[in-house]
């Protein structure tokens, strides 16, 4: 597993650079709270065809900050766009509430406060 | 009417809901149709459509996007009608009692006649549960069991509760 | 055409697939994971088949004179056998047994009676450790029956 | 004035499994955009892994995710605390697990082909594969003690070990099925009224496979060779005999044929590994608590799925991210629905053996 770390406002430069359709699977997005408002999103790639290749790129940030779309870039982001802003209330372009929670059930509930 | 009672309970035809589970009590309902264990026997045929069920077999602990078409569905069934808890997390919320988006069980929302233990639960105990659930609709009569936890108001009319508005219509602006 | 014929046929004598289960006893395989049995006699009522325990199916409610009882939801349990490997004397105070759970009726009291059960616990716990508190400096050679 | 329709399917219909509602745009029978609401089932699965449980209980708390993968989610998140922990499992447990994955493997994609030919119309092939599915059904109950949630994986290795008389329950069981398989392959094949619903329906081009991420199935039915037991060294999936298959029209037929072939792949490993089991512990003591991340990949029936387990020296995990195979399958899903008639959505959909309760964790 290789890490790399980047910005939230160079990301799309970093990722539209390295990512190639037909070389890289795009896995997930992922946040990982780790207290004090601050929060940790990474990008996970892997490798078609080549054994145990993973590259992460991770992103340090807080709350507040809205996080860079990469749907022009991968169009199947949009899912784990969309339940980043459910579980950690952060603000994703494009990306639209509600995709596990309801109005009533616990706001973001993976943020390190909850 | 009474005529038609007595066919009903010969032939009860089962509604089935995932109002959450982790799709192994499901499969094992799929299972208990198949040929192996032949629910079929029992003059059983899974329906797709409320309006002809009498047994409703349900799978899962209500999680909150699920809980308005668990009561709809419940108050669309005509009485008498029979609910059947299939599976621990149905019973009781199981390993998912206390988390935050579940409800520890269906009877915080509709009255269950008959829980069916195990994790997940086997096509045995499904037939075991579903013989129960036959003798209990023999027993019962058309009065309308009123859901515990409602949405819409409760209204009579001519001196009879009516189940139109007892489940909230779904809203259509979720997104 | 004919063939589907002759398929047909042919399975007219095949042994039937279903079994008849009311009437006939399916026969579950040597080592089912069943319901879990207890033992009052052997049980040291350690608690650490509450502690393990995922669903928290397990409850030992405590009396004040330092007597523990154990109770269990057969409803709640999800079967994975992790209190009987965590027992300090399986197959004597914990064991899982090859029966199965018949199906429960309202009057069973399955989901309301337990939530009850777990209020009472919890409430019989606090209650004995603030007795113990309150009893500690005055007798200070007398040990309780059975530790927590 | 408008010219589109919009056809809501579910969140309960009898041609579906479990909750999901579809709202389709459909211009005449064509439908030209579809919408889904996938968050039925959700129960906070993650929140509770680093909440209310121990990292010793998650494995069986992760298991419940999904009842028809239950395997592949314990094992996946088994392995991410072991190499936590630094433990490396010995060839015997190794053998055992992969067992297990691959008879799950085999009834999920028998339960898949017989809900396809059950929306296509064909009740009785149905009845004959659900009766077929028993056979598996039976052996994984002697093996694990129950029938689908089968709590086998534990921390430091197995929880039962395969005796000789297992052994040949597995070899005797397997070789009916096999048999049985070759007739269905033949049907599949062959029955006219079976192509007439599946081929050239539902149809996900190689490009639309690359762009959106594919996985699994429904990614080797259209070309694309991505395998994640050919893509991680955990285990010795080679030295079993272990070929991916890959077809390349891409339609509801060809993903029927992946899943096929994949069940005779699968048996022949399940011989191989009955066959050659290796001698030693199955179980051994772990000591220590997690601390640092790993990341696992497991090649689950439906594709890949994928675990982030991070702890901090604590009992309990700081987060464990997962990651299912339907979750990022539903882009490429939203792209087959597009173009094709209403009537072919039930049996399009069954054909990509979505599971929801993966999905919405």
């Amino acid at each position: 597993m290789t890490k790399i770390e980047t910005t939230l406002s160079t990301l799309l430069l970093d990722i539209g650079a390295f990512y190639k359709p037909k070389e890289w699977h795009f896995l997930t997005v992922n946040g990982i709270d780790l207290g004090e408002g601050k929060i940790e999103l990474q990008w996970i790639f892997s490798k078609y065809g080549v054994k145990d290749e993973v590259v992460l790129y991770y992103a340090l940030s807080d709350y507040e900050t809205p996080v860079p779309s990469l749907v022009a870039l991968i169009p199947s982001s949009t899912m784990g766009e969309r339940e980043i802003v459910d579980m950690f209330g952060l603000t994703v372009e494009g990306a639209q509430k509600g995709l596990y929670l309801d109005k009533d059930s616990l706001p973001h509930p993976l943020r390190g406060d909850v | 009417m009474k005529f038609f009672t007595t066919f009903r309970k010969k032939s009860p035809w089962i509604l089935h809901y995932n109002a959450g589970s982790c799709n192994g009590c499901d499969i094992e309902i799929l299972a208990a149709l198949g040929p192996k264990f032949d629910l079929e026997r029992f003059g059983v045929i899974n329906t797709g459509n409320p309006k002809q069920s009498d047994i409703f077999l349900v799978t899962g602990p209500v999680t909150y996007r699920s809980r308005e078409r668990l009561v709809e569905l419940y108050t669309q069934i005509p009485e008498p009608k029979v609910v059947v808890a299939v599976g621990s997390c149905t019973s009781t919320g199981g390993v998912f009692r206390g988390m935050y988006n579940t409800e520890d069980g269906i009877d915080r929302y509709i009255p269950v006649d008959v829980y069916v233990a195990g994790c997940a639960s086997s096509p045995q105990l499904i037939i075991d549960g579903l013989v129960t659930a036959l003798e209990i609709l023999e027993t019962k009569s058309k009065a309308i069991e009123k859901p515990f936890k409602l949405f819409g108001a409760i209204e009579t009319i001519g001196n009879k509760l009516s189940r139109l508005n007892m489940a909230r219509k779904v809203d259509n602006d979720e997104n | 055409m004919f063939k589907a014929m002759v398929e047909a046929f042919k399975n007219l004598f095949k042994p039937v697939r279903t079994i008849n289960y009311p009437a006939q006893e399916i026969s579950l395989p040597n080592g089912y994971r069943g319901l879990i049995e207890h033992d009052h006699e052997a049980c040291i009522y350690c608690d650490k088949c509450e502690k393990v325990c995922p669903p928290g199916a397990i409850l030992f409610y405590q009396h004040e004179e330092g007597g523990k009882e154990y109770h269990y939801n057969p409803w709640l349990c999800i079967y994975c056998g992790e209190c009987v490997r965590a027992c300090p004397k399986p197959d004597e105070a914990l064991w899982q047994s090859e029966t199965k759970q018949q199906s429960g009726v309202k009057e069973d009291g399955v989901n309301e009676g337990w939530f009850v059960w777990e209020e009472a616990c919890k409430e019989s716990r606090e209650a004995y450790a603030a007795a113990k508190k309150e009893r500690k400096p005055k007798m200070k050679s007398e040990e309780p029956l059975c530790v927590s | 004035m408008k010219k589109t329709i919009q056809i809501p399917l579910g969140s309960q219909h009898i041609s579906l499994l479990e909750p999901i509602r579809f709202k389709f745009e459909c211009e005449n029978e064509t439908i030209i955009g579809v919408d889904a609401d996938v968050g039925f089932v959700h129960r906070g699965v993650e929140l509770a892994c680093t909440r209310s449980f121990e990292f010793k209980q998650v494995g069986y708390v992760v298991a419940r995710v999904c009842g028809l993968c239950a395997i592949t989610h314990s094992l996946a998140y088994t392995l991410a605390a072991e190499k936590l922990l630094g433990y490396v499992a010995n060839d015997r447990i190794k053998y055992l697990r992969m067992l297990m994955v691959e008879l799950d493997r085999i009834h999920s994609h028998l339960l898949c082909l017989a809900h396809t030919a059950e929306n296509a119309g064909f009740e009785a092939l149905f009845m004959q594969i659900m009766g077929d599915r028993e056979l598996v059904m039976e052996v994984q109950e002697a093996i694990s003690g129950n029938r689908v949630q089968f709590d086998y994986i534990c921390i430091g290795g197995v929880n039962r070990d395969l005796t000789s008389e297992l052994c040949d329950l597995v070899r005797k069981n397997l070789m009916i099925l096999s048999e049985k398989v070759e007739v269905l392959i033949g049907l599949f094949d062959n029955n006219w009224s079976l192509s007439l619903k599946y081929k050239g329906i539902g149809v996900l081009s190689l490009e639309d496979a690359y762009t959106y991420n594919a996985l699994g199935p429904l990614a080797r039915a259209s070309g694309l060779a991505t395998d994640v037991r050919a893509e991680t060294s955990d285990f010795p999936y080679e030295a079993l005999g272990y070929t991916m298959i890959v077809e390349s029209t891409g339609d509801i037929h060809a993903r029927n044929f992946v899943r096929l072939r994949e069940i005779v792949n699968s048996i022949a490993m399940c011989r191989n590994i009955v066959d050659n089991l290796p001698m030693g512990e199955i179980q051994e003591k772990v000591k220590g608590k997690p601390k640092g991340e790993e990341i696992v990949r497991i090649e689950a029936p439906r594709g890949e799925l994928f675990y982030l387990v991070r702890g901090n020296g604590a009992n309990i995990l700081e987060r464990v991210r997962i990651k299912t195979p339907t979750f990022s399958g539903i882009p490429a899903m939203m792209e087959v629905f597009k173009g094709s008639q209403y009537a072919d959505a039930p049996a399009i959909l069954a054909s990509f053996d979505p599971c929801m309760s993966c999905t919405a964790k």
